[in-house]
């Protein structure tokens, strides 16, 4: 079909100017030019909110978008240089409150692997449940979100709901909902006692239960299947080329899962599968977190079956440590003493791990005598994938703008940090 | 795994409209419902809850260590008649690093987590506000516990939940401070200006300076072993 | 003069034993009684009072409420509950527009500032001019013998309003509102307007009176295939999910009207409610035996009026839970659904009112 | 129940004891600018600066314990002079490194980290403008830059920079004459300080303020530090040689209007209570002389030969003694004006 473009000057909106936004002013000026014209998504944004996507439409076809994350921004590695590297475990959870367990975990292992304690078998298993629950409980949020993006408001209250059970299994376990803090270097604060565990491990199948619901109505509603398929595809090649990472890289058909690669904590002992899928659209990355809800809530009856007696705290922690209390169950009363003066060696220590939402990077370089890092880095999933969300979105439609975005989970606190 | 292939021809999205509308009425009609109506029921929490912080002043040693180990700076010490902490609830992020950190099991959780303020002025809890717990007006009648046995059931019973928690003391080895190098003494008399129960005194004489340490009042908080520049002083296990 | 217009007012009267003596008593009074003729004047009764204004005053009120607390209900939650406790939250839409009237009314710069503040208002127009062609049973305004063909012509003007209103807007959102509106405009009304012609046919008539006369058996199990294009274009037309797509907050942040505010967006939300309210009854016409019911010897005249209503506003509650079932298509799924499923259905529904009237009497 | 004393030293003046420490050091403009009082503050008030030593706000923030005047050199100063005691006198020359001489002082260090005496060590070392910064030392390979070797003729803060390190670490000092005096009263005054195990002293006549030292070469002498790759004292002439490759020199007498008041006391020229005292004076071009005083630094020395780090060379004992006399008579104490 041949197109006209009308020749009627038009003057670039003004309102762009005073916004900062990261695009030169010619660029404006010549989408008004032709038959194109932005779209300003965010950073006020029904959904999600706190990043801006400047999108150029041609008609209702995107012709190309351009993000400007950023407005969460809180300068976390920063802010790092300048806590003890106990009080970096709070602030290091903040990025992506449903993931908290993933992401302190993370923090600890390198801590861990800097100063080389051996963690006791009983807490690795316990960090393994806390994660997998952490890990549902983020899919679940971002299936919720994708729910809401495309107008299902059932879809955004079911996965709430079950993460309700989640809260309360993490609550009984930790004392804290979420933000729990709860993973430290060598172990776990406290030991989680038996009745706690059976809770979790019903709260397992009481969760599948009401993801079936959830299934029925939103999962495998035509409508929502409509929405997704086919919608923002990256092929396998792309997925690769753009460092998209985690289930999103798995929906495209790539095999990659760091717990089954690097493994790390209990993954090794217990039975399970990486999630893959082959078509790498919408849908398709959808329904690979949805699956991987299935494996973890497997993977947490499996490591409450197979969990060992013992402690929960690494005894090398209390060795030359002038504290009264060296309780291998119960950090209370040690805390100070242990963690207060923690010094890591001088060198630089890396740990991969594979947080809801994909590979998840801390680095941190000590320089051997300081009790605060020298320099922490986080690589967060939702940076890495930034850029595969921004390509896929070229070609589609601008309604399906938020069923991609919702496809992608993608959350801009964890991308900014 | 691969992921199952989803079916979308003519028959089988008709399956999943009547799929969908025969859950959204039967939950219309016979809710799974989890809501907690909040004010007038209350959740039932762990013990292990980590909610408002009470303290407990006898225990206290004025060791300064929850205040030092705070992420957010939230505590600051009080002076009273010794050094006590207290909160501001506008910084505070309940990660207890605090209540773990003390070490006489002064600072006790509690399952309190609906405290409201006035303004950012009030949030500042001192010590004399820590000791009990803040004016409860409890609307709840009923406490709701998550129960599985096979299905979620909310189980409501008409009782009212304690929210003031019993803390068992961590068992402690009690220390007091000493002067283990005194050559090394400068006589700069910090260790005399931090300690928080005045044990160390400091006497000054033609040419010479008296330094004392009380071990009677030392509660071994072993502020001043912190704070001495030159190693002077060190923790000694308190005999007996 | 005035003695004539009372007559008239006398002579056409509804009649409901259970307050009849009070409006005997009220007749006596000079002024009062003028007031009272006029109100129980069939052709005003049925405008301002039932299935008029005061229908969609409770049809308003009732329904936000109902689908509020029907979504919760499904959603595992509560829903409105702490306005007036003891009523479990009824009058939560009254509280709502309350605050709507409080609340301050924005008329951005760029915006075509008298069409902004009128059209809103206006849109009333086209919305009580079909109510003047709904009868239920002697309550009427306006009788016609092709009443139905009027108000499917009426309600074809309410989307003209909305355009109008994205219009004077003035806003890319509400451009972008507008258009899918229009869009969607076409997308469902062929259909609609087939399968009101494919049960006018089958009737015989499009007088409304003939068509509740001829509804032995409900027009739903006459022709039901008719009944699935009405109520999928029902749901088009009002912009409920699944076909909310002209609003789509999380896309375009409501659409044409993401400039409102105030009582003026209050205002101009109700509309889709007012329009749900007239396909419904339209739709209990056809499909579901129009006014016919039991009589009940209290309310006299007033008896059909009641269950056209009470009909309508069931079908409506019903209607308000696909809110809680279905997320938003997008426009060209919608369109496509429009332009193929459904008007090949329609045609198919049309084929067999042919079929029943031609060949089976 | 514990008790022990301090002695405190008299007070002059009837104020704090910086205030003392200021009127009767200080002010008097006798004082080295050694730093060693910023090293014992025990509120880390007193700074060292390029510029005479200051305590902001001292009035308040002093809390009077009499620390800085007890290891205060100059404090009831008797000024030392002669070469001093000593076990060996020779010349050397690192075959490691390379220096502006024969790169001793750098060696020493080195040996001594390789022979696990010492943790860290305290260098100093320039930015672009011959402006000292100091740095402490944790292992050989920082010894390998470029910049922390030379001699710089400016303050430097290296006293208070043994107060981060002298709690946890056994330390090795460089510095002037005046700073080992420092040491000395240091380890008198508090055993903390007994983990400073070497202390090298450099030969001295005297040391400038850097900004009056450099504003002196670009005013009086047109020089840019910048363009500077090397300054040394030879045989009474100041030469800075240049990136170009031409050389200013000029006699040491011109910079008279800009040495500190504080050096014109100082009689000390060979380091006299270091534990080895290293300079180029008494040595062929390309050689150091090395003092060795105390035992410690006599290992270190051993060390170096066994493992063949130097080679020896000639030293001439007299020329130091003659200088160390030269001092003694431009220095006069009390002085004249």
């Amino acid at each position: 079909m041949k197109e006209f473009s009308i020749d009627v000057p038009v003057e670039p909106p003004t309102e762009l100017k005073p916004l900062f936004v990261p695009i030169p002013a010619e660029y404006v000026e010549d989408a008004y030019k032709s038959d194109e014209f932005i779209v300003l998504v965010g950073p006020q944004h029904p959904g999600s909110g706190h990043m801006r996507i400047i999108v150029k439409v041609h008609g209702d076809i995107i012709v190309d978008a351009i993000p400007d994350p950023g407005y969460v921004h809180r300068s976390m590695e920063k802010i790092a240089e300048n806590r003890l590297y106990i009080q970096n475990i709070p602030l290091f959870e903040r990025p992506s409150i449903m993931d908290n367990a993933n992401f302190n975990l993370g923090y600890i292992r390198a801590i861990e692997e800097s100063l080389n304690i051996e963690v006791p078998e009983r807490a690795k298993y316990l960090r393994t449940i806390m994660a997998e629950l952490c890990r549902i409980g983020t899919h679940l949020y971002d299936a919720a979100i994708l729910a809401v993006f495309i107008g299902h408001t059932t879809g955004f209250m079911y996965p709430f709901a079950v993460r309700e059970i989640i809260c309360e299994c993490l609550v009984r376990m930790t004392g804290a909902r979420f933000t729990s803090s709860f993973i430290i270097p060598g172990g776990v604060r406290r030991d989680v006692d038996k009745k706690v565990l059976d809770f979790v491990r019903k709260a397992t199948f009481e969760i599948e239960r009401r993801l079936k619901n959830f299934e029925k109505i939103f999962i495998k509603n035509p409508a929502t299947i409509a929405r997704l398929r086919e919608v923002g595809v990256l092929s396998k090649e792309e997925a690769i080329k753009y460092g998209v990472v985690g289930p999103f890289l798995r929906a495209s058909g790539v095999e990659y899962d760091v717990r089954k690669i690097e493994s790390y904590e209990a993954y090794d002992d217990l039975d399970w599968e990486i999630v893959v899928a082959d078509e790498g659209d919408g849908y398709a990355r959808f329904l690979v977190r949805v699956n991987e809800i299935n494996q973890s809530l497997n993977i947490i009856r499996q490591a409450i079956a197979k969990i060992p007696e013992g402690d929960v705290i690494s005894q090398d922690l209390f060795e030359g440590v002038d504290s009264s209390t060296k309780n291998p169950k119960d950090i209370r009363g040690a805390f100070y003493d242990v963690f207060a003066n923690l010094t890591l060696p001088l060198g630089e220590t890396t740990t991969l791990t594979e947080a809801a939402r994909g590979l998840l990077l801390y680095t941190i370089v000590s320089d051997g005598e300081s009790n605060v890092p020298y320099r922490v880095r986080i690589v967060t999933p939702g940076w890495l994938y930034l850029r595969g969300f921004m390509e896929s979105l070229k070609g589609e439609r601008l309604a399906d703008l938020q069923a991609i975005y919702g496809s992608f989970g993608y959350f801009p606190p964890e991308a900014d940090r | 795994m691969k992921v199952e292939k989803v079916e979308f021809d003519a028959l089988s999205r008709i399956i999943g409209h009547l799929n969908a509308i025969s859950v959204g009425v039967k939950q219309a009609i016979k809710p799974e419902r989890i809501t907690t109506e909040y004010p007038r029921e209350r959740r039932k929490l762990p013990d292990n809850f980590r909610g408002l912080i009470l303290f407990e002043k006898d225990r206290c040693i004025s060791c300064f260590r929850c205040a030092f180990i705070c992420p957010a700076n939230a505590i600051q010490m009080e002076l009273y008649d010794n050094y006590y902490p207290s909160i501001d609830y506008s910084k505070c992020i309940f990660c207890h690093f605090c209540v773990d950190s003390c070490p006489t099991t002064a600072l006790k959780q509690t399952k309190i987590h609906d405290v409201a303020f006035k303004d950012l002025d009030e949030m500042v809890v001192h010590t004399d506000e820590m000791i009990n717990p803040p004016e409860l007006l409890r609307e709840d009648k009923i406490t709701v516990e998550y129960k599985i046995n096979g299905k979620l059931v909310l189980e409501r019973k008409r009782e009212v939940e304690d929210l003031i928690v019993d803390v068992i003391p961590v068992k402690r080895i009690e220390y007091h401070s000493a002067c283990v190098n005194p050559q090394n003494c400068l006589g700069d008399a910090l260790c005399a200006l931090i300690c928080p129960t005045n044990a160390i005194t400091v006497v000054e004489e033609e040419g010479r300076r008296i330094m004392k340490i009380d071990t009677a009042k030392c509660t071994g908080c072993g502020l001043c072993v912190r704070e001495c520049p030159t190693k002077t002083l060190g923790l000694v296990r308190r005999e007996g | 003069m005035l003695d004539a217009i009372f007559e008239m007012f006398k002579g056409n009267m509804v009649y409901i034993p259970l307050i009849q003596p009070i409006v005997n008593a009220l007749m006596k009074i000079p002024i009062v009684n003028y007031i009272v003729a006029l109100i129980l004047w069939k052709p005003f009764f049925a405008v301002a009072i039932l299935p008029g204004l005061g229908g969609i005053m409770i049809v308003l009120l009732l329904m936000v409420y109902w689908e509020r607390k029907l979504t919760a209900r499904v959603q595992w939650r509560v829903g409105p509950l702490e306005v007036c406790r003891p009523l479990r939250g009824l009058i939560q839409p009254l509280a709502d527009g309350l605050r709507y009237f409080f609340q301050e009314v924005i008329v951005h710069v760029e915006a075509h500032r008298p069409y902004y503040v009128q059209l809103p208002i206006l849109t009333f127009i086209p919305v009580l001019l079909p109510i003047l062609f709904i009868p239920a049973g002697e309550i009427v305004a306006v009788r016609s013998q092709y009443a139905i063909q009027i108000i499917v012509a009426l309600i074809a003007l309410i989307p003209i309003t909305i355009i109008a209103i994205g219009w004077a807007s003035n806003n890319r959102f509400a451009y972008i509102g507008t258009v899918r509106e229009a869009m969607m405009y076409f997308a469902y009304e062929i259909p609609f307007v087939i399968a009101v012609l494919a049960m006018i046919l089958m009737y015989g008539s499009g007088d409304p009176y003939v068509i509740v006369e001829k509804q032995t058996v409900p027009g739903i199990v006459m022709n039901p295939i008719a009944f699935l294009v009405f109520f999928i274009a029902t749901l088009m037309a009002t912009s409920r999910l699944p076909f909310e797509i002209p609003e789509a907050d999380q896309e375009i942040a409501f659409g044409p009207f993401v400039e409102y505010s105030g009582i003026l967006f209050g205002i101009v939300m109700t509309l889709a409610y007012e329009k749900l309210y007239i396909m419904c009854l339209l739709m209990t016409i056809l499909f579901f035996g129009g006014w016919s019911g039991f009589a009940i010897p209290l309310l006299g005249d007033l008896t059909p009026a009641i269950w056209l209503f009470v009909k309508a506003v069931v079908i409506m509650l019903i209607i308000a839970l696909s809110r809680s079932i279905y997320p938003r298509f997008r426009l060209d799924q919608a369109l496509r659904l429009g332009w193929t499923s459904m008007l090949g259905i329609s045609l198919f529904s049309l084929a067999i009112a042919v079929v029943k009237v031609w060949w089976l009497g | 129940m514990y008790q022990w004393e301090i002695k405190i030293p008299k007070k002059i003046h009837d104020t704090k004891f910086f205030g003392n420490l200021k009127i009767e050091v200080i002010d008097k403009g006798i004082c080295s600018h050694c730093g060693t009082c910023a090293t014992i503050c025990p509120v880390n008030g007193i700074k060292v600066e390029d510029k005479p030593i200051y305590f902001p706000n001292w009035e308040k923030e002093c809390i009077d314990c009499g620390a800085c005047i007890k290891v205060c050199p100059r404090w009831d100063y008797k000024p030392l002079n002669g070469i001093g005691d000593y076990l060996e006198i020779l010349a050397a020359k690192s075959k490691r490194f390379k220096g502006q001489d024969g790169a001793m002082v750098t060696e020493i260090m080195a040996s001594a980290f390789e022979m696990d005496l010492i943790d860290r060590a305290i260098f100093v070392g320039r930015d672009e403008n011959w402006k000292p910064i100091t740095s402490i030392v944790k292992d050989i390979e920082q010894l390998f830059e470029e910049t922390i070797r030379g001699t710089k003729y400016s303050f430097a803060d290296v006293m208070p920079r043994i107060k981060e390190v002298v709690k946890d670490y056994r330390v090795g000092v460089i510095g002037t004459p005046c700073m080992m005096s420092g040491v000395r009263k240091l380890q008198q005054e508090s055993g903390i300080f007994n983990n400073i195990k070497l202390a090298i002293g450099l030969f001295c006549t005297e040391n400038f303020y850097h900004w009056q030292l450099h504003e002196f070469l670009l005013k009086e002498k047109n020089v840019e530090m910048k363009d500077a790759v090397k300054t040394d004292i030879k045989r009474g002439k100041f030469i800075v040689s240049l990136k170009n490759g031409s050389k200013v020199s000029f006699p040491v007498k011109e910079f008279d209007p800009i040495i500190p008041s504080g050096c014109e006391v100082c009689q000390d020229f060979a380091a006299i209570e270091s534990d080895v005292s290293v300079g180029s004076v008494g040595s062929k071009a390309g050689y150091s002389s090395v003092i060795v005083r105390r035992e410690n630094a006599k290992k270190v020395l051993d060390y170096i030969f066994e493992k063949e780090y130097a080679e020896r060379g000639e030293v001439n004992i007299d020329a130091i003694q003659k200088l160390c006399e030269f001092k003694i008579k431009i220095h006069p104490y009390p002085p004249k004006h």
